[in-house]
């Protein structure tokens, strides 16, 4: 178990590695390179000459990949053009508001979605199967900054429910909940309808395996075959997609917070783009990246360390 | 009794006529009714030209944030353009978008799921390596990163979709190839001596390419969405273009006054997205149900 | 007295290519303490009988006629799903075919032992010692530190005996057995052949053993029942089937078994022709299209024909048939 | 020419390698030998028969014999020539003159081509196009008893023993000397076997074919092979002619084998060596005699020392106490 875990672990360090080299490789393709985008059109060539060797620019590629890669692994994402903050500190700043929304869009997706996946599953082919089938496919369907716009036209500009705009005074947790529940609802509620479909099905499929069939023939209650011997393994699989589901998540959170006009890292680099802030950029892309994979890392070791088939695997 | 039941079957061709397949598509609510959305948004994109009464670009500066009525039958925006004949052209891109980064994803997914399933070990673990990095960046933080450099463009935006894409496609690909690889009847066509080429083109790909046209047809409704949605942060369509997603912005912008712009622009997003789905979903029950249970 | 008497069995499936006809009139009997054997080629609806006794059928299959009697009293074919809950894995247990998907592979053995027996009042404790009991019994060694294992931590037959474990822990009066031992080597299938004899005569409960090894039921079953395309054409004694079939669908079964023959032969011989569709059977005898008794008798369906004791066959031709080798 | 056998097979070795870097690293067993030193002749028009337990490495043998599988080490001879020396266009003529069955009917014939196209396609991979393939195929369909119209089916169209037929069709589609067959009867019904040997057993007379059966069925085995070996952990036990082996096999586990298998004869007594224990793993196999630990008859030599192959009669035989001829199962041990 130990040795699966270090060897997934492992993986995600090679992974996040290679991920970064497309990334510095994407940065030395395209043309019009960082400095000049940094200063923008009116920099003069020795201005953008002074930046470029500031940035080791005039260095050789493998050098700069390397500068790159192991100030990165220090924790050095550059410094900021702007302000001279360090990069990684900014970033680090606004990462707790991006979490918190994801954390409220899972939160939303599990309480609802595994609950109307089961449902479905036993009541399947029942009109409650296709109501909960059909709103599923419609709200995964449906672009979740669509539905951001429109739960912020009706619930906080038209209804005035809800607030519109902000995270919340901070240390004031009941209207920082507050101000989560539409954004978080909004990149949630297509996740409610992904796990609710992936419930169902992987439900189904395991209520037809043939040990249940076994634990039919011995006469075994029918909630006790639901719920400890079929939701036991149909569950695994939500695992996976909900650690995938992140990387979906963080980029719903853009629209979210640019929409609700909430701190948080999307909107930090959507206003870096404007003033051509390109270190910002990078970083967070790093660091969201990171965080991605360590959690699609945790999802693989959890779905191990609950299945006795790969547990023992690697004992 | 399965085994029975095939036995006297009389010979019928796997892919019946389209005929039947569209009857069991209309029958399904479900799928009469995305079909329908999906004529009606083709249509509508197919003659733009035609059926909207005034150039999507026209500004009417005397006419700025009209509501809907009989001569601007969705309203007008900020600069007073007729948001009707923005949106059939917004749907005109949308379309061309979706269609085209599809179709570059899967040529592209299926070559290199081929590759990687087929090819020797080391090459489907570096593809993998690569299919796993790419699949690490957050869509549209990859998509911002690119625009920073780059600059706001439709180009950009069908890269980042087809280079986001492409992995999906080429993992499932690669899984089935995978197995189809030690399967019998291409362990069989190996013992006749047929080539790489012939069991490539011959018995793997007819076998693994009809699940994989169904997944991409579902992937439209997902691409229109990032086209919209990158138009809308202003990193796709440049401003004079029609756009669904930049008419999103517009409206978003003025939403306390001028609701009307965000209703033009969000709900032919809504009724694409949810055609394409209800029909992607149809089609895929009716060809291969299995599939299902791989989402 | 007996445990499972079926009478008269139909049972349809609606399908998209129309009604197909699974069983026909089904007659069989299980006597008290005895070892009965289905035997049949694929399609011959074996499967659907066990599915239909253990009220497991498909949700498009459906009882059109007859009864299952059970100890003499329940029809299984009305009861409720409460009912027939109580009596399977206490009264009927089963035994399938494939020993790796038969157990669940996130619970442990021990865990599934003890949910079988959650109608009794016994502790934890006393229950996971009937378990150890029972596993000594089928020859897992060591059952002690066994039971907190999980299935795929035992080989195919091992799982094959705790499934017979499993069948045989809540004493029942009827075990049936689907093809238990055809996923598994000849060496271990005479084993667990070996072994439910054995338990049968230790427990005393009737057995339904379904295989299409005709050696495995001779060498196992006290009596036998020939399937073919949903109908029983012949039961019997085994011995009396073996050494003297009257149905020609078992004269040519038992023909073409090549471990009848004890040297090489230039042509083995088969059954020509083809199983008749189910969706559209044939009027008359099921076996006719197949037949060199065939006549004009034969389009009309044969009763179940007394040939002797307890050996009854569906042939009009049964008197015809006597002593002719297929 | 005429001394070389058809094929000559000696002390073949197939490995598969398991587990990946770390537990290399961690030095622990990487490889398995599936097929472990194994050598027999198949002369022209003759039929070998490989039997054993499943995981006994008779599939693997099968498929390095046609070179699906690389072999670790040993030679393969085919009409006096080594495989390993042939070239890519040797390879492809190699698969003109051995064609192979595989075990599963259905699932041996690809789903997506009719009949028509699974008979003409080992025509258009060996360029062999210019002949009339309709004609060819109309043969073909001939020859092994299916009816003209089947041309058209699908795979999934057919039951078990017309895509067992259409595989064989496919087999001697190019006028093959060697067909391997993997379990040609596994899966189907007794009527079913039935007519799939009687059809080998008349295309090889026929045809003048060799053949390569593997097969767990021993009744199979006796019905068409003139020789068989029986494998047991990746090696051969004992190989023999069928007849001689089933009137008194000298191995105990040969004898283990033979009366493991149940006869349609109520009144039959069966004096059966039981084999108590599992299979061995191929990744910790038995000192000695790798048979010792399931041996009735194993004596502490059995442990100590691998036993040499002896020539007994027409058969050969790894053992230190072979079996005396004509007593058939002498012991009945119980499996407690």
């Amino acid at each position: 178990m130990l040795q699966y875990a270090l060897k997934r672990l492992g993986l995600s360090v090679v992974i996040v590695s290679v991920a970064m080299a497309m990334l510095f490789a994407m940065i030395y393709v395209i043309p019009g390179d960082p400095a000049s985008v940094a200063l923008g059109p009116r920099a003069t060539p020795e201005m953008v000459q002074a930046l470029r060797s500031r940035m080791g620019l005039d260095q050789p590629i493998w050098v700069q990949f390397a500068r790159f890669y192991f100030s990165a692994l220090r924790g050095d994402l550059g410094i900021e053009i702007l302000s001279g903050r360090p990069v990684l500190g900014v970033v680090f700043e606004q990462l707790p508001f991006t979490l918190a929304l994801i954390a409220g869009a899972i939160s939303w997706s599990v309480l609802l979605g595994i609950p109307l996946g089961c449902v479905a599953a036993i009541r399947r082919g029942g009109f409650v199967d296709r109501v909960i089938g059909v709103l599923s496919v419609a709200v995964i369907a449906v672009p979740s900054f669509v539905i951001a716009i429109y739960s912020l036209l009706i619930f906080a500009v038209a209804l005035q429910w809800l607030p519109a705009i902000g995270a919340g005074e901070p240390g004031n947790l009941g209207s920082q909940l507050k101000h989560l529940i539409l954004p978080s609802l909004a990149i949630g509620v297509g996740w409610v309808g992904y796990i609710a479909r992936m419930v169902r099905a992987s439900m189904l499929e395991t209520l037809e395996a043939s040990h249940i069939r076994t634990a039919r023939a011995f006469g075994l209650p029918e909630s006790r075959i639901t719920y400890s011997y079929a939701l036991r393994i149909a569950i695994l699989p939500t695992i996976t997609l909900l650690g995938v589901g992140v990387g979906t998540m963080v980029s719903s959170a853009v629209f979210a917070e640019i929409v609700f006009a909430r701190p948080g890292i999307g909107k930090l680099v959507y206003e870096a783009i404007s003033v051509r802030n390109y270190p910002v950029v990078t970083g967070a892309v790093l660091v969201t990246t990171v965080f991605f994979v360590v959690v699609n890392a945790f999802a693989d070791i959890i779905i191990a360390a609950l299945d006795p088939r790969v547990r023992s695997s690697f004992s | 009794m399965s085994d029975q039941a095939l036995v006297n079957q009389p010979p019928r061709r796997r892919f019946a006529a389209i005929g039947p397949i569209f009857r069991r598509i209309v029958r399904e609510p479900l799928g009469a009714f995305g079909l329908i959305l999906v004529v009606i948004v083709v249509f509508s994109a197919l003659f733009a030209d035609v059926i909207a009464s005034y150039p999507p670009t026209k500004l009417s500066p005397a006419e700025r944030f009209a509501p809907a009525s009989f001569q601007h039958l969705l309203g007008t925006d900020h600069l007073g353009r007729d948001l009707f004949s923005r949106v059939l052209h917004g749907g005109r891109i949308a379309l061309a978008i979706a269609l085209g980064a599809t179709g570059l994803s899967l040529a592209g997914g299926i070559l290199l799921g081929l590759i990687a399933g087929y090819g020797p070990r080391w090459l489907d673990n570096l593809l993998l390596l690569l299919f796993d990095a790419i699949k690490s960046f957050p869509t549209v933080m990859l998509a911002l990163a690119l625009v920073t450099l780059t600059g706001p463009s439709l180009l950009a935006v069908l890269a980042v979709v087809v280079l986001v894409n492409v992995p999906g496609y080429a993992r499932i690909i690669r899984t089935q190839t995978l197995v189809l690889k030690s399967a019998e009847h291409v362990m069989a066509a190996r013992s006749m001596g047929a080539g790489t080429a012939r069991i490539l083109a011959v018995h793997i790909l007819p076998n693994v390419i009809g699940p994989i046209l169904i997944l991409a047809s579902m992937d439209i409704p997902v691409v229109v969405a990032i086209e919209a949605g990158l138009s809308f942060l202003g990193l796709g369509v440049r401003p004079p273009l029609p756009s669904w997603g930049a008419i999103l912005n517009d409206g978003f912008v003025n939403i306390r006054d001028s609701y009307w712009i965000v209703v033009a622009g969000g709900v032919p997003i809504i009724l694409t997205t949810l055609g394409f789905t209800f029909l992607g979903e149809t089609l895929r029950d009716v060809f291969d149900p299995r599939l299902k249970r791989r989402q | 007295m007996t445990i499972l008497d079926v009478k008269d069995l139909s049972v349809d499936f609606v399908t998209e290519t129309g009604t197909l006809q699974a069983l026909r009139k089904v007659n069989l009997a299980v006597p008290a303490n005895r070892i009965v054997g289905v035997v049949g080629e694929s399609g011959c609806g074996k499967s659907t009988l066990i599915n239909t006794v253990l009220g497991l059928l498909a949700e498009n299959g459906a009882v059109t006629s007859g009864e299952i009697l059970f100890e003499g009293q329940s029809d299984l074919v009305h009861l409720d799903a409460n009912g027939m809950r109580a009596l399977r894995g206490q009264k009927i247990a089963t035994v399938f075919q494939d020993p790796m998907g038969a157990l669940n592979p996130v619970l442990s053995v021990g865990r599934q032992m003890r949910d079988i027996q959650y109608r009794s009042a016994l502790s934890r404790k006393e229950k996971d010692a009937r378990s150890i009991e029972m596993l000594r019994k089928v020859r897992i060694p060591d059952p002690e530190r066994r039971l907190a294992q999980f299935p795929h931590e035992f080989s195919g037959g091992m799982k094959q005996r705790i499934a017979i474990a499993m069948a045989l822990l809540m004493q029942p009066s009827l075990l049936i057995a689907d093809e238990p031992t055809t996923a598994l080597d000849a060496t271990l299938e005479v084993a667990i052949i070996e072994l439910l004899k054995d338990l049968q005569q230790q427990i005393g409960c009737s057995v339904l053993f379904i295989s299409h090894h005709l050696g495995v039921i001779a060498e196992l079953c006290d009596d036998m029942i020939v399937m073919y395309a949903g109908e029983v054409v012949e039961h019997g004694s085994t011995r009396d089937i073996f050494h003297n079939a009257r149905h020609p669908y078992t004269k040519k079964l038992l023909a073409c078994d090549p471990a009848r023959l004890s040297r090489r032969e230039p042509q083995l011989p088969t059954i020509p022709g083809t199983l008749p569709d189910l969706r559209d059977r044939p009027k008359g005898c099921i076996f006719q299209a197949r037949c060199e008794f065939t006549d004009e008798a034969c389009a009309e369906m044969p009763p179940d024909i007394p040939v002797g004791g307890a050996h009854v066959t569906r042939c009009w031709h049964a008197g015809k048939t006597t002593g002719a080798r297929a | 020419m005429t001394t070389e056998p058809l094929l000559a097979v000696s002390n073949l070795r197939v490995r598969f390698r398991i587990g990946g870097v770390i537990s290399a690293l961690a030095g622990r067993l990487t490889e398995i030998e599936a097929v472990a030193g194994v050598g027999f002749t198949l002369e022209r028009g003759q039929t070998l028969a490989l039997v054993g337990e499943s995981g006994s490495g008779k599939t693997t043998l099968a498929r390095a014999v046609n070179g699906l599988q690389p072999a670790a080490s040993g030679s393969i001879r085919f009409e006096g020539r080594e495989l390993g020396n042939f070239s890519n266009a040797g390879w492809k003529s190699l698969r003109r003159k051995i064609s192979m069955m595989f075990q599963d009917p259905v699932g041996s014939l690809s789903p997506r081509l009719s009949v028509r196209s699974l008979l003409a396609e080992p025509f258009a991979i060996h360029g062999l196009s210019g002949r009339s393939l309709n004609a060819e195929v109309e043969r073909l369909l001939a020859l092994v008893g299916l009816p003209r119209d089947f041309a058209d089916r699908y795979p999934h169209q057919l039951s078990g023993g017309q895509a067992r037929r259409v595989g064989v069709a496919r087999a001697v589609a190019l006028d093959p000397v060697l067909i391997i067959a993997d379990e040609p009867t596994a899966g189907l019904d007794v009527s079913i076997q039935g007519e799939v040997l009687n059809l080998l057993n008349s295309l090889r007379d026929r045809m003048g074919l060799s053949m390569l059966i593997i097969t767990h069925n021993l009744h199979v085995v006796r019905q068409i092979a003139d020789r068989m070996a029986v494998m047991y952990l990746g090696r051969f036990v004992e190989e023999g002619e069928t007849e001689a082996i089933f009137q008194a096999p000298r191995h105990p586990y040969t004898a283990a084998l033979l009366s493991a298998n149940p006869e349609p004869d109520p009144d039959k007594v069966h004096n059966r060596i039981a084999l108590p224990a599992d299979v061995p793993s191929l990744l910790d196999r038995p000192s000695g005699c790798e048979f010792h630990t399931r041996c009735p008859f194993a004596q502490d030599i059995c442990a100590g020392q691998v036993p040499a192959s002896s020539a007994l009669g027409t058969s050969r035989l790894t053992c230190h106490f072979p079996l005396d001829a004509g007593t058939r199962a002498v012991k009945t041990i119980a499996t407690t």
